[in-house]
């Protein structure tokens, strides 16, 4: 590369009266512009990539949320169980987006469906995808699988859980992501020609993609295992069972707030992006910012709606219903979060808490049960999310963001055109989970794969299957007694 | 906007001899300049923003630490409580400071008192701030509401917990830092005219503005209320009621050290500024260093002192001790963390240390009950690191940081005279008098209303279980009714559905 | 700062016809330029440095995982202990590595063996280190620190870990930093002349250098104080003393993960570098990015393979084991990460996993008692990770991260050179570290300060020395009756 120094002796030379150096200082002078133009853009490269980077570890710090949350939530004989689903998401997810997820969602050239390129990374790096947005696209697609073992917990084979899991990450969540978010995809809203309403579907981070997906296996799943033994009592009375841990889930419930920041304003991908508005000190980085706002106060709301919603309805100031309040405002809000005013984010977070309200009551009646809500939370909010931003989204800020003449919300008088598309992806995306989890389910419980003899259920997954309980914190060091240590640690006695 | 390509043959006829094309050569050339200028003010503004928005990260992490800190130094049967506390410091927090906060602390231009621009974030970015800087500020200002609830703990009803925590979040503390912080507040040193004491009070990322403001409001709630029932037997002698699980209050601990990380280096907003003419290897990204490692500095030393001198007092190797410790060098460092030498950040952790359990030893004296020892940990070490600002902030430092106005007063004991020192004085009276005045009042006034302490029966019970819905843990699950593991229930949840009928069961563990 | 300001009226006054106006419009123009590459160079160092610190974080929220994670290993006696430990390599550490560790790692100019500048930070910054350097080299001083008190956890009295920590901290880990990182060190890949076999070690982010060292001073001092008493039962047969938390370890797991993001990608120090290639989209951005992406598919496969190995070996699916398993897979990536390609990253889990299961089965057979197995996993799996860079390394990615025309992988055509410079870090580490640390915990055994006492084990040593349990799950709530509150909420009576 030419560098940028510059001499004045050197170039003082060619501005001599004599026309014949014109040449020559004009090439001197555009050495110059050149240098510093290639180091522009390396500078962006490394601005953005290091933004994106920070961004995905953000993410991947959700899955310990995720791990922490499920583990609080679910009884303590189940703990080691659950942990081990978390931590499998993330492990063997990581191998199976590499090998191809990562080409369904994102390969291109490719047709609307299906991507079919960079198979095991091959071409990568080029000139539109580096590794660290595969790392950061990784992190979001083990989050769509974290959602839906939290919806079959405590009752479902460890075996059953490997093949959906393998089957969600590998194939229907990167296909939904490349509908929606790959520039091939035939609803994204980065489709250079034919989209979809004029429109395309304003999915910023994955109200749809990610929560709806994941919430809607795990509907599918809980469904069709039905509820846990002793969840509704012969009356048909509701029952809770509770998690065995609160602090595990406000830890958890943090630690996913903490990756949201990741997750949502990391969606812009890049942060060193001007705006051309005439403000200079206005661009994609206030545009990330104004993100990380919108999320905290639908969070936020959503929160305190549902502090004072269920202290009407249920007489107590109950912190995991908050947590979830919570996670149900950030859940809604993801779909919007870049294209909505601060504001109209509080409105999101305030209806999502009583969509979450609604939905629990509903899945009471129907005696669904969702050990974590995922299905609920994710699945109802979510919905609501892409709805919202439907209605809600400005115009400036869809043109900054997408591009500038698309369609935007109907109550900020945009039209409709946004709102069908936004139904159209709903619609899909129940659909094709539907259609490809439904079966898998069914096929499971048919081979007899998906559910844990009733005998398994009461002992609890991790004293027949994982080797022994979670905690042991009254071990009472009578080593030299080994038949009562053994009776003591592990109730059961009968392995460890 | 003019794009950067320049192309050789569209520039060599502009340079013919005539002077006719002489304008065309010099607008050719300067357009690209400009360019080149607005490329590079936008990458700073992407640089600074990242580098802001993750430090406001971190500071938001401070908040899981806080809660875990908080939840593990209470019993176990208030977990849910605190815990509730801290998600709502943080909830509630956001939306109050959206509406009001924010433009109370930073609304400009106003007066030197209170701000009055930014409800809601109208008229927001400007070129002063962006939407960053208002995360930033709204995850420092839940961090004070998150201190006050830890002196509180274990024996204060919901409701006043809701009443003061939106008032200390909303108003008491915006105003301290509009004061200390906007470039408009009476005290601030980033003021353009009218220094308070030609110096204006540096504190930095906050000693005084979060940590005296948090540890004050608490020492006056946790005053008003009385100690917790049995934790100073009838003889009058100190029962340390202790913490259910010291591993989570380490985990806790780690999290805020995790967190302190964005709340003092973060504290800097920008990094990409040189100092001088630029082209160096020395500029604010080396400031920011230097302030992470005297954060760390003091916080390892503040922690290796507590270890030996409660040794040598207790006679126990304590890590709650060793954790509080810690994060009171922390505190301490916080107002000066930019401004001294890393050899001085050694000697603040060392006093901050003491000053830790000199007022503990006090507290214990007066009978003064705080579960995590905010008030003295975050007041009387918040202090200690005021006032240690003005003693060891050197001249260099003073002058990059808080650039601008030549020769300003800098550390008594560095050869900077007494000014700075007078400033810091001023500012721990006016926020011990101003969270007094507004925060002494309301709890009191709460006291009488019956609204802030629970009833001693609740009390004793716990919240969890009387307001909260039941109790945080159920290790031994006692849902599968029907396998007979009578044994096992009775040990589990003495007491899950049932009050205080049966919950005295000594002898069930084991 | 010279402006960028241009004003095209005071430059048009210079390309007047006559001739003594060349020289000035020459040094207008080259003040631009000069202010420009000033601008420059003050954005890679924000930049640069806004990477490192952040990377620093994540690597400093390592030492929280490492927490977790021996807290929820050891039983619940012997956690204040644990824990009381992991705070103090993180507080003395700091100090030390201040004092005098970071002058002896990297104090320069030096001779190869030692470091003798930059004593309490003195000199610091200078053109070559910055604080944030020192910043990122201490987290890395302390994760050394830490992976030694997992292996002799809950038996050693706490003054002999007070000196040892102190000891491999502040001197033992330096010197080894010295010699494979430092521009001096003999056997370092950044040394200017003479490079050990014209190649020098390449020890990425510390396989060697910080898990290596850490492992073998736990493998010391667990062989010399002897397994904890219940281990191994008379008959010889080995018994499995189970942590008291699988939650905490799954959380202590989890972060280390989320840290490892800073400890390999971070070991570039520096994100905006341009590499020559041709590609403008391609530069150490992208080197960093492969870099996160081999390391978490070290990690994932090695997980994996763990989970389906322990599966067939001992019929359960055990979440601690496949959290060892992944982080067995992170501590032999650890060397090559940046030079290898994700395919070879997959390889290298793979083996690591079975290291460790083998390394496991040795010490199991010698009775070596290592509570975390740490011994086996950072030194085993780190000593496979050196092997495994001298094997696979690329030539492009070494000529990129290094220099050109250095040796690169033995599997990759590169030759052996690279192979034995890595046998000799091996050698060379194993010796150091048994010659210094070995003595050491020998010395502390002989004044009888190593071990403590059967009846404090038996009791925990929380009990006996560290004021009190660490849990009180049940607080009986007798406020009624103070004296029976005194007595069970002081642990003396050794009831809760």
């Amino acid at each position: 590369m030419a560098s940028l120094s510059c001499s004045p002796a050197d170039l003082a030379q060619f501005f001599g009266p004599n026309t014949t150096n014109s040449t020559a200082a004009a090439t001197y002078l555009c050495d110059q512009f050149t240098a510093v133009s290639n180091k522009f853009v390396d500078t962006n490269y490394a601005i953005d990539t290091t933004y994106l980077l920070f961004s995905a570890y953000l993410v991947f710090s959700m899955q310990l949320g995720f791990a922490m949350l499920c583990a609080g939530s679910v009884r303590a004989k189940n703990t080691m169980n659950i942990m081990l689903t978390n931590v499998l998401d993330a492990a063997a997810g990581g191998l199976f987006y590499y090998l191809f997820g990562f080409a369904f969602a994102f390969g291109s050239p490719s047709n609307g469906f299906i991507g079919r390129h960079f198979f095991g990374l091959k071409s990568i790096p080029s000139s539109s995808f580096d590794y660290s947005n595969f790392l950061y696209q990784w992190a979001f697609a083990i989050a769509a699988a974290g959602i839906t073992s939290g919806s079959i917990a405590e009752r479902t084979q460890f075996v059953a859980y490997l093949i959906y899991s393998s089957f969600l990450t590998g194939f229907v969540y990167p296909v939904v992501s490349h509908w929606f978010w790959s520039a091939d995809g035939w609803a994204s809203a980065f489709n250079k020609n034919n989209l979809l309403f004029k429109s395309g579907v304003i999915d910023f981070a994955g109200s749809g993609v990610v929560h709806m997906v994941g919430g809607i296996a795990g509907l599918w799943g809980a469904l069709i295992e039905g509820p846990r033994i002793g969840r509704f009592d012969h009356a048909g009375r509701s029952i809770v069972l509770r998690g065995h841990s609160a602090s595990l889930v406000v830890l958890g419930t943090f630690l996913l707030w903490f990756g949201w920041y990741g997750f949502n304003p990391g969606s812009f991908n890049k942060i060193s992006v001007a705006y051309s508005t005439g403000n200079s000190y206005y661009g994609q980085w206030s545009a990330v910012g104004r993100t990380a706002v919108t999320t905290t106060l639908a969070g936020c709301t959503a929160a305190l709606t549902t502090l004072f919603g269920k202290r009407i309805l249920s007489g107590h100031w109950n912190v995991t219903d908050v947590c979830n309040g919570l996670l149900g405002g950030f859940a809604a809000i993801t779909s919007g979060c870049s294209v909505v005013e601060p504001w109209a984010a509080v409105i999101c977070g305030f209806v999502a808490a009583l969509v979450l309200i609604g939905c629990n009551k509903l899945a009471e009646k129907l005696k669904f049960d969702d050990p974590l809500e995922a299905a609920q939370l994710h699945g109802g909010c979510g919905a609501w999310g892409i709805i919202f931003t439907a209605l809600f989204a400005t115009k400036e800020y869809v043109s900054e963001v997408y591009a500038p003449g698309r369609p935007y919300g109907l109550f900020m008088g945009g039209g409709g055109r946004l709102l069908a598309a936004h139904v159209i992806q709903i619609l899909v995306i129940v659909g094709w989970v539907s259609a490809t989890m439904g079966p898998l389910f069914f096929v499971l419980r048919k081979l007899k794969l998906l559910r844990i003899s009733a005998e398994d259920e009461m002992a609890g997954m991790d004293m027949t299957r994982h080797g022994g309980f979670a905690y042991i914190y009254h071990d009472d060091d009578d080593l030299l007694k080994p038949g009562i240590q053994l009776r003591k640690i592990e109730p059961r006695a009968n392995s460890n | 906007m003019a794009s950067l390509s320049c192309s050789a043959s569209d520039l060599a006829p502009l340079f013919s001899s005539n002077t006719a094309n002489v304008t065309a050569v010099a607008n050719y050339l300067c357009t690209r300049f400009d360019t080149i200028a607005n490329k590079l003010s936008d990458t700073t503004y992407a640089i600074d923003n990242t580098y802001l928005l993750f430090s406001a990260y971190l500071v938001f992490a401070m908040q899981l630490g806080f809660a875990m800190l908080c939840a593990g130094s209470v019993r176990a049967k208030n977990t849910m409580n605190i815990m509730l506390t801290n998600v709502l410091d943080a909830a509630a927090g956001g939306l109050s400071y959206y509406l009001f906060g924010f433009a109370f602390a930073f609304g400009s231009p106003s007066n030197g008192f209170i701000g009055r621009q930014f409800f809601g974030l109208t008229d927001y970015p400007k070129p002063t701030g962006d939407y960053s800087f208002f995360l930033y500020q709204w995850a420092f200002a839940i961090a004070a509401a998150g201190i006050t609830s830890g002196s509180i703990a274990e024996r204060t009803q919901f409701v006043a917990y809701l009443i003061y925590s939106s008032f200390l979040t909303g108003f008491v503390y915006p105003i301290v830092s509009h004061w200390f912080w906007s470039s408009d507040g009476w005290a601030s040193p980033t003021r353009t005219s009218d220094l308070l004491f030609g110096s204006g009070v540096i504190d930095f990322a906050g000693s005084g503005v979060v940590h005296m403001v948090g540890g004050i409001a608490g020492l006056w709630g946790a005053f008003i209320e009385g100690p917790r029932v049995g934790r100073f037997d009838q003889a009058g002698r100190s029962v340390v009621l202790r913490g259910h699980s010291a591993s989570l209050v380490v985990l806790g601990s780690f999290l805020l050290w995790f967190g302190w990380y964005g709340f003092n280096p973060g504290s800097f907003l920008t990094i990409a500024k040189s100092y001088g003419d630029g082209g160096s290897y020395y500029g604010q990204w080396s400031a920011i260093g230097r302030t992470a490692v005297t954060t760390t500095l003091a916080g390892c030393t503040a922690a290796l002192t507590t270890l030996f001198s409660k040794r040598l007092l207790v006679g126990h190797w304590n890590v709650l001790d060793v954790c509080n410790g810690l994060l009171a060098g922390f505190a301490a460092i916080t107002s000066g963390c930019s401004v001294v030498e890393p050899w001085a950040a050694i000697i603040c952790g060392f006093v901050a240390s003491w000053v830790l359990i000199g007022c503990n030893k006090l507290a214990e004296k007066l009978k003064y009950d705080d579960p995590l020892e905010a008030a003295q940990l975050h007041g009387g070490c918040g202090a200690w690191g005021v006032l240690f600002t003005g003693l060891f902030a050197t001249t260099s430092y003073v002058n990059e940081v808080y650039p601008g106005q030549p020769g300003r007063p800098y550390g008594l004991f560095m050869g900077g005279g007494g000014k700075l020192l007078a400033a810091q004085i001023v500012q721990i009276l006016v926020v011990s008098g101003w969270v007094t005045a507004t925060m002494g009042p309301l709890f009191y006034l709460l006291n009488k209303l019956k609204l802030l302490r629970v009833s001693r029966d609740d009390e004793v019970v716990g919240m969890d279980m009387t307001r909260h819905g039941g109790f945080a843990y159920a290790y031994h699950d006692e849902g599968d009714q029907s396998i007979k593991h009578a044994y096992m229930m009775g040990k589990i949840e003495p007491n899950i559905e049932t009050p205080p009928a049966n919950h005295s069961l000594p002898s069930a563990d084991v």
